[in-house]
């Protein structure tokens, strides 16, 4: 409770709290020897989507549980709007979550799971049967208000975590994965719902997905946690397009990276002696690097691109929208996306020879030595 | 945890009086709640080194060990003590076993008269003792089975069984069947999947209900009395040495007991506690 | 709840069912008969569909049935409240030492129980410390006393039969998920709420438990009151236990045993369903 | 009958009409009741009966109660089944001993084996409910009286006046449950015969006691659990039976019994042989205790009163200050005003249940 | 139990358990009101990997349950080779199980979690700590074996039960969402992983998953449930190119649904009056149906291809691979993608005209009236 009085002080003092916004600043949180966050600092602007993505155990959860108050900092501070809430309790800061097991009551219905939050604010009655039902209907859940968790589907069951959060229009909410157990179509709607609840009331929202697409095209702003720490924060297109560290460029999506060195500025000599154009030139020259390329932005054939490499097909597979080819260079195997649709997409046999090119604009270099610690 | 150890300080800069009793107001409670258990225990306990003059250990005469060193000076006491443990442990241990097995039908699984079983389980304990005891010597004599070591047993069992279903069930109840389901996928058999993931989840209910059925066999009177033949419990002995005085070694036994019972569980947990170290490390 | 079906569960019972059945349940039809007789025990008793004990039996000492359940309520009611605070902080704060606080509840027990009180009357003596301080703060008249009253009867209930209340509902207590109390407070619970809307509804299997291992037995108690009571606070375990002894007027001791149990019974049933943990207990 | 081994049990007669004593004597007496040697922790008594005669004493401490001991063994002898036993011990100030005669399953006493029951106390010989000693013999002797606090009373309480009525002792009294203890003393405070009671003198009584009950001047009924408060100071004054007070006063001084001026009672702990007993054997024993020296031995110990004519000569040769003590061996005078209450009112189930309710049950 | 007995016998006429498979025939299972599995009928070739399809709730877990044998089906059979199941208990089934909620043992560390399965079939020591170490390391748990399942994070504990199945290697291996709260690389090693267990050593995979693409990939056959039952069945290709009810068209990927009625084989008019061309011509002259053409099939102007629609962009979104447009026609919204690496791929703005064309191979017909139940 310590700081709790305090803080009754503070926020005297302090801006109204509705310009509210996260601030981690320097948050260390540690389980006896695992090092879960490790001095993390990041802020998220007031109504602002932000995407928390990473490898499963990197910390994702622990930063939100104690945005939430679940968990105390170690050390460093945690700031909801102006105001410090290191040490207030969870019901005291105007934060709801989506937790990544749910957390259901079990000896409550669905309904009153929903009502639940309302009901601590003291809304009653008609009003909230109506707010209940609405988000209810908003997840897709008519009829089930009577029923007991455990009497659900797991979809079904994220679905109430998640409207159990949302009806209570929080200024801060925390979702861990909240759409992981549904289905494409599904997730596809609850994503809109989100963006629509996010443009109308401004709630800030900080999300947790596995789901890159999902990040990508939600976020206002994603960041890449590794181990504790942050590697990579900025708006989708940068993370995608110019990835700072191989890191980042693995984890978000597949990458063709090449291992070279820099040659002079925007020329890069790979392990194979071939030269290739990149565009950021600002590397310094003789340092060891990765050249990064995206599948889907390798072409088949096409003299028409400024960098050219030849291999030979060793795998092809199908993947709906487009067909997978495995191809191995003097430079390493690259992953590559040809569009169904465009003339003999999937004609190339394995073995067959095969000649690549890509633009230097759609490449990025990345610092080699990283290549490893993924 | 140096860097936790730098912020600690300013949380507890900030520790208001208030604010302090209220975050320790739960350990407060529980402190207070247990001086109010023990409190008899600690006046049996001076007077087991009181020096009274006469038989009977009322009021504090002086400070002695010839109580503690005299222990087993009055005769019967100690093989009193003796068959008290030897009873509340078998039957304790025998009633636990029976009564799991009997929470364990009535909470997983439904069949016929399951309703009824439930109400009767509540019968036994609504039987006043002295009847009880009475009509069962009454069917022990009909049966001209010798009243002695094997009845009280008996009885001991029949009265603690109700208690150990009702607690091992309210453990049972929001038990998470699916871990069951996950140790029979894995190939356990019901019986390997009681012992190696029901026994152990509902352990604490089954600890519960077995000091409770120890405690109530190791403090009951009645219903042993009358089923215990020229056999004498330490209840009994202590009832009888009461018309001619209270002698200290009745508290000096019971410090022991009380002081021996507490020992051995902080000491096996410790040793739990180490163990679990000693693997971690390993890892 | 109840999933397969089959033998199965006849198997569990058998053992303790068969138990009970032999050493309880054939006593008891012993006492049935008992209680259906007439006469007196220096002519002998016959077996004469005797009914009118069971109606004695009630308008006889309505006083002392009334008294009993009174005494046996208010028993349970304060161990309820003393213990679960208690309880709670084992279950919650108790870490590794939870077995030992566990068995620190019912050590009372190991020294029997004439010991126990005859230190509780040392602490409550008229003269005691804790008597002197009750009537400077004038809760007790100059001349008021704990022992010998009302207030001591069930003062003494309370205290033994307090494991009996604790223990169930540490277990119950003990396995409520953590996750789901912060789930609660996320939603803007307090404190108190997260208590009144998840910790104790989670908890309610060991509060009926609880509450049923304290008051039955409670009910049938005579130890206490005959101790620590005067003979106005005489409960119906006295009148059964002077009938069965002093009397030795067996039928009339066996009928009221029976009105009790009779009493008990109903008692629990409509408890149960009240509680709504007929369904949770299974 | 005879031990549970069955071996040796009731008495043989040889051809020459000779009685024998069974190797073991099955001896049921009442918990901390018999003098302990110091050495060897054992009952004295019971090993020199054994040097002197060969028949080992097994010896049982598991009566704690009349009415809960009846309780246990009224039945196998009501079904003619032997409990195993060659001695009880059951108190006269209860009905039971009076029952077990009656209800005929009680042994007569080989009076041929027992010369020495010419050393019993005159006023012990005719007890109503067994009036020559046919069946019983007394193995101690207590008397009711009242004990008071002299921290609380100033003077020694010696009326039931003051312990019924008078208010200065409001709510610090208690009375005795057994219904002969308190009867006998309110009937000669009333100027009754407690030996021989009648529905009025009874009637008399029990008014005047329900009165003290219900005004709260009586504070509960006890066994001898009065014994705590009484030493703590919780009660001014109260019936109380010799022996405890002997004990009490040890710890503290202040106590102080006394018979009350009009009178008390004695009651008596008998030896009795239940159905099936060995009574040529239980006799032989009853006979040895009745030695003076053996009583003597005894009455030091327990400290309770001794029944046998001679013990205090004896004790005077143990214990000079115990052989002092006219709580143990109380002198004639004393004797002379202490009475055994009428053993029919004792029976009267009319008089037990109206006592019951009185005491609360 | 009863039916347990009757097993036995037939097992022993019943032929070798070895050519396991997993048949449901007829299988019906209802909670009180809710019927979860309505008369389903399918079959699982031995070592073949199937994939459940289908919306949140719509039976996936139950249909799993029964055949692991945690739900006594209402009605019908399920075999598991030629051997009848039902009433068997699950320790008898040798059928492995990956718990939509984890199940881990919270009282076991992780490594006798995993080593639960093969405990019980006596296996020992070496040969234990073995065979589980080697699973964790597969499933990337390496140095966790020490802890207890709630001191790992999600994902963790869901590639724990991952391993406790997997382990052991059973005839059959149900998957619930296995590698749901996994990120996309860890996910695509698990993929790899899962691929090849299954190929050495011929595991029948039932795999439940919310990701198409994985179904797509992994997957032999693909069985879509929709409300209990299964709405299609067949290999991957087949669903997408040919999806048989504008449901599972609309569950596999966004469609492009346009309503219209058969003119004569091989033609359809839209509602606009314009006709287009399909090329499945089976439908009956009249009825009104649906054409149905994925959104990457559209391609922008193109007079390449025999039919064309006329729309004005109304929404862009950018999702790293492709740019998204939403186009309004006479005929409805569609939606399309266009790979970033196609010149000018981003360059339209909305409110902008523009030409769409698709080839009649690339669109499929679906009955419209099926469009209302989704
Ligand atoms: N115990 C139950 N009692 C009542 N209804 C249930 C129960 N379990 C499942 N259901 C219902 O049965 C239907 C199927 O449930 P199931 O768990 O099979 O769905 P699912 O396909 O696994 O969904 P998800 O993809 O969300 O896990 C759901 O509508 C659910 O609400
Ligand atoms: N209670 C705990 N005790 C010990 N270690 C823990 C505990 N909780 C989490 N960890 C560890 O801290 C690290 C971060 O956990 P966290 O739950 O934040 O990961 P995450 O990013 O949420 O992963 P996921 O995506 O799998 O949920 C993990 O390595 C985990 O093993
Ligand atoms: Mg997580
Ligand atoms: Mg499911």
């Amino acid at each position: 409770m310590t700081a709790v009085e305090s803080l009754r002080d503070e926020t005297n003092v302090a801006a109204p709290a509705q310009q509210a916004d996260v601030r981690l600043d320097g948050v260390t949180k540690s389980f006896d020897d695992v090092v879960a966050v490790d001095d993390l600092t990041v802020e998220v602007p007031k109504g602002s989507f932000f995407a928390l993505l990473g490898p499963s155990g990197c910390g994702k959860t622990t930063t939100l549980r104690m945005i939430g108050g679940f968990e105390e900092p170690d050390a460093g501070a945690i700031f909801l709007g102006d105001r410090a809430v290191t040490g207030l309790p969870p019901h005291k800061r105007d934060v709801n979550t989506v937790f990544q097991s749910y957390a259901l009551f079990p000896h409550l219905t669905i309904f009153e799971n929903v009502a639940f939050g309302l009901r601590r604010r003291r809304i009653k009655g008609k009003q909230l049967a109506g707010r209940v039902h609405e988000m209810l209907g908003l997840v897709d859940l008519h009829g089930m208000d009577q029923r007991k968790p455990r009497q659900l589907s797991g979809g079904q069951q994220q679905r109430v975590a998640l409207a159990r959060a949302l009806v209570n229009n929080p200024q801060v909410l925390l979702l861990d994965e909240p759409l992981g157990a549904l289905d494409l179509k599904l997730r596809k709607q609850m994503q809109l719902t989100l963006k629509q609840i996010q443009h109308e009331i401004g709630i800030t929202f900080v999300h947790v997905t596995h789901d890159q697409e999902e990040a990508m095209t939600m976020a206002d702003t994603i960041a890449v946690m590794n181990g504790g720490r942050i590697e990579q924060l900025g708006p989708p297109e940068d993370l995608y397009e110019r990835p700072r560290t191989s890191f980042v460029a693995r984890f978000l999506g597949a990458s063709n990276l090449l291992p070279g060195t820099v040659e002079e500025n925007g020329r890069v000599r790979l392990r194979s002696g071939h030269v290739v154009e990149v565009s950021d030139g600002a590397v310094e020259r003789g340092t060891e690097v990765a050249v990064g390329i995206r599948p889907e932005k390798l072409r088949v054939g096409g003299e028409q691109l400024a960098n050219r490499l030849r291999g030979t097909v060793a795998e092809r597979s199908y993947v709906g929208v487009a067909t997978q080819y495995i191809v191995s260079t003097a430079d390493g195997t690259l992953t590559l996306f040809v569009q169904n649709a465009e003339p003999g997409a999937g004609s190339l046999e394995p073995g067959a020879d095969i000649d690549l090119s890509f633009d230097p604009e759609a490449a990025f270099v990345v610092d080699h030595t990283q290549e490893e610690d993924t | 945890m140096s860097v936790a150890a730098q912020r600690l300080p300013v949380a507890h800069r900030r520790t208001g009086v208030w604010a302090f009793v209220k975050r320790h107001f739960l350990t407060a409670y529980a402190i207070g709640a247990f001086v109010y258990l023990l409190l008899p225990i600690a006046v049996v306990i001076a007077f087991s080194f009181n020096d009274p003059k006469g038989r009977f250990n009322y009021v504090w005469q002086g400070f002695t060990l010839d109580n503690w060193i005299h222990w087993n000076a009055v005769p019967g006491l100690q093989d009193a003590v003796v068959l008290s443990l030897e009873i509340a442990l078998l039957s304790s241990l025998i009633a636990t076993a029976l009564g799991t097995l009997i929470a364990l039908a009535l909470v997983r699984y439904n069949f016929r008269g399951r309703g009824t079983t439930n109400l009767w389980i509540f019968l036994p304990m609504s039987t006043p003792e002295i009847v009880l005891g009475a009509s069962l010597l009454a069917l022990f004599l009909n049966l001209h089975f010798a009243t002695g070591f094997a009845t009280i047993l008996i009885a001991h069992i029949m009265f603690n069984i109700s208690f150990v279903v009702v607690t091992v069930k309210a453990r049972l109840v929001g038990f998470d069947v699916h871990l069951e389901e996950a140790a029979m996928d894995l190939g356990a058999d019901p019986w390997t999947t009681f012992r190696k993931v029901t026994l152990p989840l509902i352990a604490p209910g089954i600890l519960a209900g077995g000091l409770l059925a120890f405690a109530l066999s190791v403090d009951d009177f009645v219903i042993t009395y009358f089923n215990s033949g020229s056999e004498v419990t330490f209840p009994l002995f202590v009832w009888g040495a009461a018309r001619v005085g209270a002698p200290p070694q009745v508290n000096v036994i019971g410090t022991a007991i009380f002081v021996i019972a507490l020992a051995a569980m902080a000491a096996n947990i410790l040793i739990q506690a180490r163990r679990s170290k000693h693997a971690k490390g390993m890892a | 709840m109840g999933r397969r079906r089959g033998s199965t569960p006849y198997l569990l019972l058998g053992p303790g069912l068969a138990w009970l059945a032999a050493f309880f349940l054939v006593p008891l039809v012993l006492l049935a008969y008992q209680s259906l007789q007439s006469g007196s025990f220096d002519f002998g008793y016959q077996f004469t569909w005797e009914f009118s004990n069971y109606w004695d039996a009630i308008t006889n000492y309505k006083t002392q049935l009334i008294r009993s359940f009174v005494y046996a309520g208010l028993a349970t009611l304060l161990a309820l409240l003393i213990s679960y605070p208690l309880v709670y902080w084992i279950a919650f704060r108790g870490g590794r030492w939870k077995n030992l606080f566990l068995l620190a509840i019912i050590a009372p027990f190991f020294v029997t129980y004439l010991i126990r009180t005859l230190a509780w009357q040392n602490i409550l003596a008229d003269q005691g410390m804790v008597v002197g301080i009750l009537r400077d703060l004038h809760i007790l008249a100059p001349d008021g006393r704990l022992l010998a009253t009302s207030t001591a009867v069930v003062a003494g209930i309370t205290y033994n039969f307090l494991p009996f209340m604790a223990l169930p509902l540490y277990v119950a207590l003990e396995q409520i998920d953590p996750r789901l109390l912060e789930a609660a407070q996320d939603l803007y619970a307090s404190r108190l709420r997260v208590f009144l809307r998840v910790t104790l509804p989670l908890s309610l299997p060991g509060v009926f438990a609880g509450t049923l291992l304290t008051f039955i037995p409670a009910a049938g108690d005579f130890i206490n009151a005959q101790l620590l009571g005067t003979p106005n606070q005489h409960m119906i375990g006295n009148v059964i236990q002077s009938k069965f002894l002093e009397l030795i007027d067996y039928p009339a001791a066996a009928a009221l045993s029976f009105v009790l149990m009779a009493f008990i019974l109903v008692g629990v049933a409509a408890y149960s369903r009240a509680l709504g943990t007929e369904r949770l207990t299974g | 009958g005879g031990s549970d081994d069955g071996e040796g049990a009731a008495g043989t007669t040889t051809s020459s009409g000779q009685q024998q004593l069974a190797k073991t004597l099955m001896f049921s007496n009442w918990t901390l009741y018999i003098d302990i040697d110091p050495k060897t922790k054992k009952p004295g008594t019971l090993q020199q009966f054994q040097q002197k005669t060969g028949t080992t004493v097994r010896y049982f401490e598991d009566i704690n109660d009349n009415a809960t001991y009846f309780g246990k063994i009224q039945r196998p002898l009501s079904q003619g089944q032997s409990i195993d036993r060659d001695i009880i011990v059951l108190t006269d100030n209860s009905r039971f001993p009076g029952l077990l005669i009656d209800k005929g399953w009680a042994e007569k006493l080989d009076k041929s084996a027992i010369p020495n029951i010419s050393n019993l106390q005159a006023s012990l010989q005719h007890p109503s409910f067994d009036p020559n000693r046919d069946y019983s013999l007394p193995w101690q002797s207590g008397m009711t009286g009242i004990a008071s606090n002299l921290k609380l009373t100033g003077t020694p309480v010696t009326t039931m006046d003051d312990l019924l009525e008078n208010p200065k002792y409001k709510g610090k009294v208690t009375l005795l449950t057994e219904m002969a203890d308190t009867m006998s003393l309110v009937m000669l405070a009333n100027g009754d015969d407690p030996t021989n009671v009648t529905d009025a003198s009874f009637d008399k009584a029990y008014d005047r006691i329900k009165a003290a009950v219900d005004s709260g001047q009586v504070r509960q009924f006890t066994g001898n659990d009065y014994t705590g408060p009484l030493s703590r100071g919780d009660l001014a004054c109260c019936m109380s039976w010799s022996g405890d007070v002997v004990q009490l006063t040890q710890d503290n001084p202040n106590l102080k019994w006394n018979l009350p001026e009009t009178g008390g009672d004695i009651w008596t702990d008998n030896m009795l042989i239940p159905k099936g007993g060995d009574a040529y054997t239980a006799s032989a024993f009853m006979n040895f205790v009745y030695d003076p020296k053996i009583a003597a031995q005894i009455a030091a110990y327990v400290t309770y009163v001794s029944p046998v004519k001679g013990a205090r000569e004896e004790a005077m040769k143990i214990d000079k200050k115990v052989a002092a003590n006219t709580l143990i061996f109380p002198d004639d005078e004393t004797l002379s005003k202490v009475k055994i209450f009428d053993s029919k009112a004792l029976t009267n189930q009319d008089y037990l249940e109206r006592w019951q309710t009185v005491i609360g049950a």
